[in-house]
């Protein structure tokens, strides 16, 4: 573990990684439950990319997003009500209801949205750091996306283009091993997408992510030569979704083993970073316990508001159309 | 209209279109079905399932997420003497392709003077009711219908969608299937047999005599539950599924018109610039001395697929949609 | 109709673009252009040249070829606070880069719930007449008529091209302008100041009694010239270019299909599943007891551009096959 | 130069490369005469590429090309009297003058058409190589794309997929240092197109353009690795086009230096290729001049083919569209 990172930022990064998978799972019991109605994708598994990178973050950078976006948004200063609302379809949502899990999205915490369309990041977020160089602000872009959109020719367009213009844009590849139900090898002839950085003029890192703090510091490090107008950096972090591509099932999928699944949970972002910050005093069992327990508490807070709150009236169907 | 059902068992739309992709697979050893998770997991409505282990994995297999590269796979693999069938999985994603399909796939033949030929056909799943929001929601037959060199299909029942598609497969040209997510569960009657239905041929679903509807896809289903409820008001509807789009069967819809004197079109698209602007017009061009009251349209109001159900359930067409428009015009 | 025109001067539809963007660059510090080949080179038809050299590299710059990230560059940056303004130089490319304009600009806002703007102005090119062929020569305004989210102007005059190209940016949605290559060349006054054509009003070029061409773009000058024919047919034609296509001046056509009783619709696109679907449909619905005979409509066949002058010459509609469908209509 | 080359392939190429250049020399002045409609881009200056490549083919080798295509097409066999013919738009074009010089093509000779739109050509190719791999034959699909066109997308898609599937594809790069007006460091942060081979996992070779028997020898190789089903190359040749990006004047352009024109010229593929084979004596200054002369000739009489055929007849138009 570093030494230059502080115990503040390891306790905010924590929050992150709980307030995310906290949040995630109850999602998922909604789902089932038929509260939350379309397509869910769940982000648990890979909470420490989001937090990892986000901690270095302000409102006034931006990020975008993938189907798979709650984790984003919560690790950017997402609140519970608005996002639980918005999943339910409620007028009270980020959205009004009118985006979903898929587009869900908060332009004032600098989240430009979930996409439904794999790749649809990439290129948003080159504009938006392109919008910051314009008006010569330093702060970054983040675009996340995943090794299946990386095959997606709107990465390749982006990439070259964020590198040719030195663009403050940070491309962060969460690697889960799997476009929906195909494996990684059965879709890119490469192990390391960051392998593709080079072919661009940009640098490219890989690196465990399923370890907040080694996220934490190679994210700092591209945020680093982004801000000084160095250009983007590709930056691969190997993770896995414990989950089904869409939903909540994790064990008996034809298309992994339990035995792959099990592996990966040993490396469990949250287990392993409670046990290190236990490890060096920063954080007890028993304070992670209460933190888990007061998330737990606005998560219950959060689907209440959802719950509570009037589903948007039909006749506003058109508005939000045009400015 | 009434080709012959030789074993009729009733089947899923989602198994006719297995049923069609196998009968394709079989009796067309240059055919192969490429797309994402088609092959693994068997597409994501489960409409290929089963074929992996039937035909092994030269003929169904899974490709990246690339959907320009998907479809030049099967430009290319077409005009070299295959006959692919090529998944885009929701129809939303033809933004991702369409240089593929409207400059390559539509023109390649014309460009070359007629001497290529691409017997390609495109499986794509459209229309909303499933809150899957405004990106995988989408119906836009009119951006497709308006290219030369493409056909179009849009199956209604399972007995249409296994006979469109094998029609499509065995059709030289390059068509397109546009399935319909919300109709997957509907069940009906499809023959074990390969059997295809004429590409360019409406279908009439019910005959009537005072009103002609023309519906495309999964609206035909609304068109006839809002047949039973027009009855009652002395209106006995003739309902019309095109089945085709392009080429469009334009004599059978005429000929209807010209005896019940009025017309609707519906269609779950966004109305405004939608297929039925295409059909309205030729109605009163062709029609014009027989037309009793203006053809009227349903579609989608003017805003993307909202989300949320309560507003989902408000933006699809359906039944009521299609009476209360019936009764406007007739001001009943 | 009449805007003020100050202080006219004679330009070149090409100069009168270069002068809309001049305009913007100039009254909007967060508006810049981004294309290929736009800055060092001017545009391959020359209309961005000499604004390198007035801007410099932060307002107007070069970019790889890559549609997608071109327009996607356009909404990452109108999203934050710029205002883009995007070329592209085809109409034709709207394939590579069609979910960045269907999927993300268009439906991004409503998306978000109407928590997001987007003022991107996009510029491109269409239309036949120079042998380009079939992948250089389209019109593809019925793709984006048909999304909700976009606005779609369609230039027609010098005056017209300065005009909405500055409204176009002055609007916070997206606005597709829509130039016509073969119009390059025609001149007309064109005001020193800036100034912005209303967006979403039709423009009577022409007024008349008896008879309403609705003409897209160039082929409102091809309506002029068939007008002077049509005059010695007693035919008293009034002519309107809808300059915008979406949001669409219902009002002005139907007022004036209710004094003439006769309407045609000509565009250069492919007639079927063309735009004059949508505004024939939307006539017979709102003036149906006006009409004294069918709704025609004059567009190019259904096949690719064609790249041979002799085929080309006949695949682009003109005067005479608008007078040639007039005279049929009237059985003349 | 290598041992393994025959002399007849020397001759073979030499053919080829002139073929290629006296057809475009003409084609420009047919154009400035008035008699070519339409944009016409030249391929003077690339000779070496095409012919290097194409001698290596059969009919039953299929090839993508670009906007840039005529070079191509003389290469894999091309007619002079049907090219010019449909360069004119004539009904007895290859393409019945419904193609034009963006879309001439020619199936029998395996060659799929140049393309109005940049960047596809490539994903075509992966389609006619999956056909071959799917055929079980032992040929192989080239596609040709310029340095822009590495930007586009679909040549990622394609380079990925080809890879993947170890497809029998050539990517061959025609590194021309511009896109348009654009030079190659204006749309791109990297000098080699090669560099984005291993980001796919396949191999990348860069070759110098200008010389015949090196592009012949590298392309051999990856012709070789691709039959024997070992998959895709990414061959980036490095070129120059002698004159505008569409039509025919080479000098005085605003984007680049007419000393640049000339350093190229002094690398002339023919000029030095000529050079060559009269010093290892297997083509005398007079033999070639024969061989300019017996071009010269055909190419009259492709012209005078092309003048006296008749323009399609207009109520051709819409035949063609469906099989
Ligand atoms: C353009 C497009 N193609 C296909 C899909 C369907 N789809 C949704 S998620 C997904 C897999 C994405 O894989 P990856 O990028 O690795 O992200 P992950 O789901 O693993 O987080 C696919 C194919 C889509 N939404 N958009
Ligand atoms: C999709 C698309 N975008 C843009 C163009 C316009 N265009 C034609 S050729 C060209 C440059 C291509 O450069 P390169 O790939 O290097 O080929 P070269 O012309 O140098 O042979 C461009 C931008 C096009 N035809 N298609
Ligand atoms: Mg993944
Ligand atoms: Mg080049």
């Amino acid at each position: 573990m570093s030494t230059q990172i502080t115990d503040a930022t390891l306790l905010d990064i924590h929050q992150r990684m709980v307030r995310i998978r906290i949040f995630e799972e109850t999602a998922g019991k909604m789902m089932e439950d038929g509260k939350i109605p379309g397509a869910l994708h769940l982000y648990v598994g890979q909470e420490a990319i989001a937090a990892g990178v986000m901690v270095h973050l302000s409102n006034e950078d931006y990020i975008t997003s993938s189907h798979r976006g709650h984790g984003h948004l919560i690790a950017k200063g997402g609140e519970y009500d608005r996002m639980f609302a918005e999943l339910y379809g409620k007028a009270t949502g980020y959205c009004k209801g009118k985006g979903g899990s898929m587009h869900i999205s908060n332009l004032e915490l600098g989240m430009l949205g979930a996409n439904g369309i794999v790749g649809g990041g990439p290129p948003i977020a080159v504009g938006a750091a392109f919008s910051i160089k314009f008006k010569q602000k330093d702060n970054v872009a983040v675009c996340f996306f995943g090794d299946g959109a990386s095959n997606e020719g709107s990465f390749h367009e982006a990439a070259n283009m964020a590198a040719l213009f030195k663009l403050p844009c940070i491309f962060v590849c969460e690697n889960n091993g799997y476009g929906e139900y195909t494996p990684q090898a059965n879709h890119q002839a490469i192990v390391d997408v960051a392998d593709r950085a080079p072919g661009y003029g940009m640098p490219g890192v890989v690196v465990d992510g399923m370890d907040a703090v080694a996220v934490y510091e190679a994210a700092g490090e591209a945020i680093r030569f982004a801000r000084q107008g160095s250009g983007p950096t590709l930056l691969e972090c190997k993770t896995y979704r414990y989950y089904d591509h869409v939903g909540v099932r994790g064990m008996g999928l034809s298309y992994r083993t339990d035995e792959e699944v099990e592996r990966w949970r040993q490396k469990d972002p949250i287990m392993n970073f409670e046990a290190r910050l236990a490890e060096q005093g920063i954080l007890s069992a028993d304070a992670a316990r209460t933190i888990h327990e007061q998330v737990e508490q606005e998560v219950q807070a959060g689907i209440a508001f959802a719950e509570s709150s009037p589903m948007p009236d039909p006749s506003t169907i058109t508005d939000d159309v045009y400015a | 209209m009434a080709e012959a059902q030789p074993q009729p068992r009733e089947l899923p739309y989602v198994a006719a279109i297995t049923d069609g992709v196998r009968a394709v697979l079989t009796e067309q050893p240059d055919a192969f079905v490429a797309g994402e998770d088609v092959a693994g997991a068997g597409g994501v409505y489960g409409y290929y399932r089963g074929l992996l282990k039937e035909f092994g994995p030269n003929r169904i297999f899974d490709t990246p997420i690339s959907e320009e590269a998907i479809v030049g796979l099967g430009v290319g693999a077409a005009v070299t003497g295959c006959r692919p069938i090529i998944d885009l999985m929701f129809m939303d994603f033809m933004g991702e392709c369409m240089d593929e399909i409207a400059n390559q796939l539509a023109k390649m033949r014309y460009m070359f003077g007629g001497r290529a030929t691409l017997p390609v056909t495109m499986l794509t799943m459209a229309g909303a009711g499933m809150s899957l929001a405004a990106q995988h929601s989408q119906s836009l037959e009119a951006w497709i219908c308006h290219l030369p060199g493409l056909k179009v299909v849009m199956p209604t029942t399972p007995y249409d969608a296994k006979g469109l598609i094998i029609a499509a497969a065995r059709d030289d040209n390059p068509v397109i299937v546009i399935l319909n997510k919300m109709s997957l569960a509907i069940t009906g009657p499809v023959p074990e047999e390969s059997y295809a239905i004429p590409i360019g041929e409406a279908n009439i679903v019910r005959e009537g005599t005072n009103y002609t509807i023309v519906a495309l896809g999964r609206m035909v289903h609304e068109a006839l539950k809002a047949a039973e409820v027009l009855k009652d008001l002395g209106i006995d509807a003739e309902i019309i599924d095109p089945r085709t789009l392009q080429p469009f069967d334009t004599d059978t819809v005429i000929a209807s018109v010209k005896k019940t004197h009025r017309a609707l079109i519906v269609h779950e698209a966004v109305r405004f610039g939608g297929f039925g602007g295409e059909i309205t017009a030729q109605i009163q061009e062709l029609a014009f001395d027989y037309l009793d009251a203006p053809i009227a349209r349903v579609g989608a109001p003017f805003s993307p697929v909202p989300f949320s159900p309560a507003l989902e359930a408000h933006y699809v067409p359906n039944a009521d949609r299609i009476v209360a428009e019936v009764k406007q015009q007739l001001a009943l």
